[in-house]
């Protein structure tokens, strides 16, 4: 059994492992901390937090569909103030890394909750989430638009010297223009996918499933997309990825790091077994021993084309 | 709360679609309170993705009871376990029945599969407490009485005890007991756990519910399964801040 | 038992059903004539013909991935000339509409392929596939840029009066800017949506294991976001539309025609029961008893929001 | 060919994961011949979504046999069904061996599971032909012989039967039976089936293959099974084409 390196470093932005928990699938940490040990994992990454407390969309948020689910929580969270004041205290506790995850509806709001947030020590990067569909005023049209997404990086940029994450939408048709566009603007990395619109109706009632309309698909259904989006930012940019979509288990992290993820992310493998992340990494290093990978990050496009 | 590989004991069928499983989860058992509930994954695979929330119907020992019906894949896939397979838990979750306090006869009333949680609740309720369980179902067939005590039924097309809803049948049987003190705990259907909540706030009688609806998780991170506090300020969570609430306390 | 009037319009193409099997999912029609009876069906749209023949790619072409598969055929195609001369003769002895697919790697081979089939009788319409997201000089290109899309749908509109359908891609961020230009332009009705592109790779070879290395990704997986795309279309323009995506039962095509669609076309679903038109189609039949709709063509954007 | 529902009479372990499933199947049993597959819907839900290709292994009246191995999910639910389930077969499909015309000795050359697809061979083969099977495995536990005759086995680590590749022990056996007429039928993975490709072409021995590839319909609609032809102009396809072809006709 050979020592593997399991550190990665994305942008600046190192971790004991690429191992992370998504946006908006654990929290702030505290419930599934009885599930898993954070400590354990790279890090983890909050709901998407906006300026001021939101209420979220109301019921019925969630459904299930083929390998995936379709949600519409609408970005609710506590708010920056609040997050700062009674969940960081719980947060920092842990020797993981503390990704804050931002939902805003204008630009300058975006650098508000940066500039507020910056000063908290326990915060190790920010991921923006410039492509969450799901709420009116947020993320769906700056993830879709190539300048507003250049704007928001550079603006952010230049109020914060920790490494900033752009979360990119995939409903669109070229994401590597838009991961071009964040390198340009000095970001740091891009994490890739958000969920997908999709929606559901119910043909008796004929009213869709989800109270929203639309929601966004997650889960293994969407892994074949999540992972060419992966690759074709890797194949035509160099900033760092962290790669997101339908991973529910070792061998499709190994995938996504293979298809050119320096660290990836987990959501919705979180609500049907809360230590997936632990169980993954257990598996990744068992891969590597096999593979005589001694550094993971060797993982990291590592493809045969 | 745990996550359990449970073997299953036995699944018999009690009604027609409707099934009593059996499994042995020692960890959960010891843990789990009258009006919790497990969030089950009913396979090995991927597929289906998300866990099925059922309440704890009973718990004897080691062994945990649930009671469900066929509705979709997930309870077709758990109705035909076998002696020996298993099946995945992940609970006990919720905050479950408040049924201690200053109450003389605990009064049931369910809906259809809504009784699922009351052999549970009535086996544990102080001695001194008398037991009434209101049962409507759309018919005959629809009545589950599994575990439960002084069962008076009610059905909407009258082919077996009272003629109506579960609700007007409560109505009925309080004049009876009205000297009583009682604590009313319910669930079932929207529909009739609406039409008890108004009229237990009215009459304001002391009134449990609880209430289903989607769910992914099952303990508070996927913020899926919100309901509508009675304020209407903010949302509570089904899964964590209920499934059981005061009938006062949301908006349903 | 009432009768109910099965028959649909789609901007002037009249079929005795909604129901369509999907271009590339049953070839010219011969092999699944032995389990289904095509008379029943409202329609058989082929496979895409290009021009010249085309052998299409290596393999391996299909992949099964959650609740859905990729593929890479490479639009393999015997040609216009060849499809006339010998796949017609057969096609023509069914009672059920022909609608031509047509792939190209410019807007002249389109229009060509279309001005060679127009004089054919038995073709009922065209449907232009400028989406398909295998071949590098076909679809892709096309389908993602909105004057192409319009270029073509007006040079094919002005040599033929056959209906003139346009098959969307859905690797865009607005779906029915694509409709729209599609109407402005002459077309009668838009299909929505081909596949997804998306990839999948061996972790122990390193490898995509589709020798083209992405792939088009069909099946149930995608299903909320082709009915997502269908709403978006029909909340924001006004031309017919064909939904495809992920259809597997009747439930799925009530689901699709609720959202929006004027018909449907199934896939993938052929591969695993390739009856799978006549069972659909027998469904909504009973739903459409059950719920005292006279006209199939009434449950056509019926959603209630 | 068929769609028909067919019940599973048995399904017996013959080996470390390796199973034989036997089925009723009358209208697919009575139209198979040797080398023709069927496509299998493993369940009732759309999981997984495609069917998986099984040769007909053996048919026995209205029965047909398969011969499997765990391979991933289709293969472990295949596994796991009892008495009673069903399974739905598409087929006969693909064109099967040919057998008849001018050998002397009919001598099988499988690798692995690749010995499927002879038991229901031999059996048709007219009985002035003989037979001689060359079995080829990693190890002696690879050895798969159901419904063989005349075996010889060739291992990979020497731990059963001749010491080296199946084709290695071909070239010998060869040698023995010279003077004979025979044609060679064989099955296996790609590798082993390109040496005996390159094999019997230069030595222009009749040899048949029967090939293997990922596929979706099976029975030609989605050109998912592209095969290249021996002048490499154009694709045949594996499910319609095949999956048996001279071993001159395709490039491995
Ligand atoms: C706290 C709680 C306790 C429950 N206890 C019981 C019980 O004791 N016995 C019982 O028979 N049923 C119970 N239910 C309902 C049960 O969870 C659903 O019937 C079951 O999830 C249906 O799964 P399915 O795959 O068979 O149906 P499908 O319709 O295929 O399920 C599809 C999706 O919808 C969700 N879903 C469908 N119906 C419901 C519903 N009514 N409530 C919540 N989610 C739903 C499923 O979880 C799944 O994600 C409970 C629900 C909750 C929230
Ligand atoms: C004509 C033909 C005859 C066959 N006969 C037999 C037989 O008699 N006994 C036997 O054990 N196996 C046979 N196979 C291989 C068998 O089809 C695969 O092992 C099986 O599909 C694996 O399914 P799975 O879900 O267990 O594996 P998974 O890896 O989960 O399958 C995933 C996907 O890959 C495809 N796939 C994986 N491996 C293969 C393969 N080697 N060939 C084709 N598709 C593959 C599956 O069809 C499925 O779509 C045959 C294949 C073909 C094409
Ligand atoms: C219930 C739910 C809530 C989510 N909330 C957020 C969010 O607030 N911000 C965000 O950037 N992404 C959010 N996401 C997207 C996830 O972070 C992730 O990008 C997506 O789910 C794909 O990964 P998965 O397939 O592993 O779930 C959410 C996903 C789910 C399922
Ligand atoms: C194997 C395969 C081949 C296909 N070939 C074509 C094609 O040649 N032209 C085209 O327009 N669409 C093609 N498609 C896309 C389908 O027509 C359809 O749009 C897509 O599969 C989504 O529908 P489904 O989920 O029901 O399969 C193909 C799909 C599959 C699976
Ligand atoms: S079900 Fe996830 S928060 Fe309640
Ligand atoms: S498997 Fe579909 S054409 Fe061969």
């Amino acid at each position: 059994m050979i020592n593997i390196d399991l550190s990665v470093n994305i942008g600046g932005l190192k971790l004991k492992n690429p191992v992370l928990l998504a946006s908006g699938t654990v929290g702030y940490g505290n419930e599934i901390a009885e599930f898993t040990d954070l400590n354990k994992l790279g890090g983890i990454v909050t709901k998407s937090l906006s300026l001021k407390p939101r209420k979220g969309n109301p019921p019925q948020r969630i459904v299930e569909t083929p390998s995936g689910m379709l949600n519409a929580i609408g970005l609710a969270n506590v708010g920056v103030e609040t997050f700062v004041k009674e969940k960081i205290p719980f947060l920092k506790k842990f020797d993981t890394a503390l990704i804050c995850n931002i939902a805003a509806g204008s630009v300058d709001e975006y650098v508000e909750c940066v500039r507020i947030l910056n000063d908290e020590d326990a915060i190790n990067a920010f991921e923006i989430n410039v492509s969450c569909p799901n709420v009116k005023e947020g993320g769906l049209e700056f993830g879709n638009d190539l300048s507003a997404v250049g704007r928001i990086t550079d603006r952010v940029r230049s109020i914060t010297s920790k490494p900033v994450i752009i979360k990119l939408s995939p409903n669109v048709s070229r994401i590597s223009d838009f991961a071009k566009v964040v390198k340009e603007n000095g970001g740091n990395a891009v994490s890739a996918i958000n969920t997908l619109v999709g929606t559901s109706f119910d043909i008796n009632t004929k009213k869709p499933k989800i109270k929203n309309i639309t929601g966004g698909l997650s889960g293994p259904a969407i892994k074949p997309i999540a992972l060419a989006k992966v690759l074709e930012i890797k194949r035509n940019t160099d900033i760092p990825i962290i790669g997101i979509g339908g991973i529910m288990n070792w061998k499709d992290a190994a995938e996504m790091m293979i298809v050119g993820a320096s660290a990836f992310q987990i959501g919705t493998v979180n609500f049907i077994n809360p230590n997936a992340g632990i169980e993954i990494l257990n598996g990744l290093i068992i891969y590597c021993e096999k593979n005589g990978i001694g550094n993971i990050s060797d993982l990291t496009g590592s493809f045969q084309i | 709360m745990y996550i359990e590989k449970a073997s299953v004991e036995s699944v018999k069928m009690i009604g027609e679609d409707t099934f009593l499983m059996k499994v042995l989860s020692p960890s959960v058992a010891c843990l789990a309170r009258p009006g919790q509930f497990c969030n089950i994954k009913v396979s090995e695979s991927d597929f289906p993705l998300l866990r099925r929330p059922f309440s704890i119907c009973d718990v004897e020992g080691d062994y945990i009871f649930f009671l469900f019906d066929i509705h979709g894949e997930g309870t077709k896939i758990l109705s035909s376990k076998k002696k020996g397979d298993y099946i995945e838990l992940l609970g006990p979750l919720g905050n479950g029945f408040r049924y201690d306090g200053e109450y003389d006869t605990a009064v049931i009333v369910a809906g259809g599969l809504g009784a699922a949680p009351f052999p549970f609740l009535i086996k544990n309720l102080p001695e001194e407490k008398n037991v009434m369980s209101l049962i409507g179902g759309r018919s005959k067939r629809n009545i589950v009485t599994h575990g439960l005590k002084n069962v008076v039924a009610a059905t909407d097309d009258g082919s077996e005890g009272f003629h109506g809803t579960v609700v007007d049948l409560l109505k009925n049987e309080l004049n009876k007991l009205s000297a009583a003190k009682i604590r009313i705990f319910a669930c079932g259907p929207n529909a009739m756990l609406k039409a008890l909540q108004n009229f237990s706030v009215e009459q304001n009688i002391d009134c449990q519910i609880s209430v289903e609806c989607a769910m992914a998780c099952g303990f508070g991170i996927c913020q899926g399964c919100p309901i509508d506090s009675a304020s209407g300020e903010s949302y509570l969570l089904v899964c964590k801040d209920g499934p059981v609430f005061n009938a006062d306390q949301v908006k349903l």
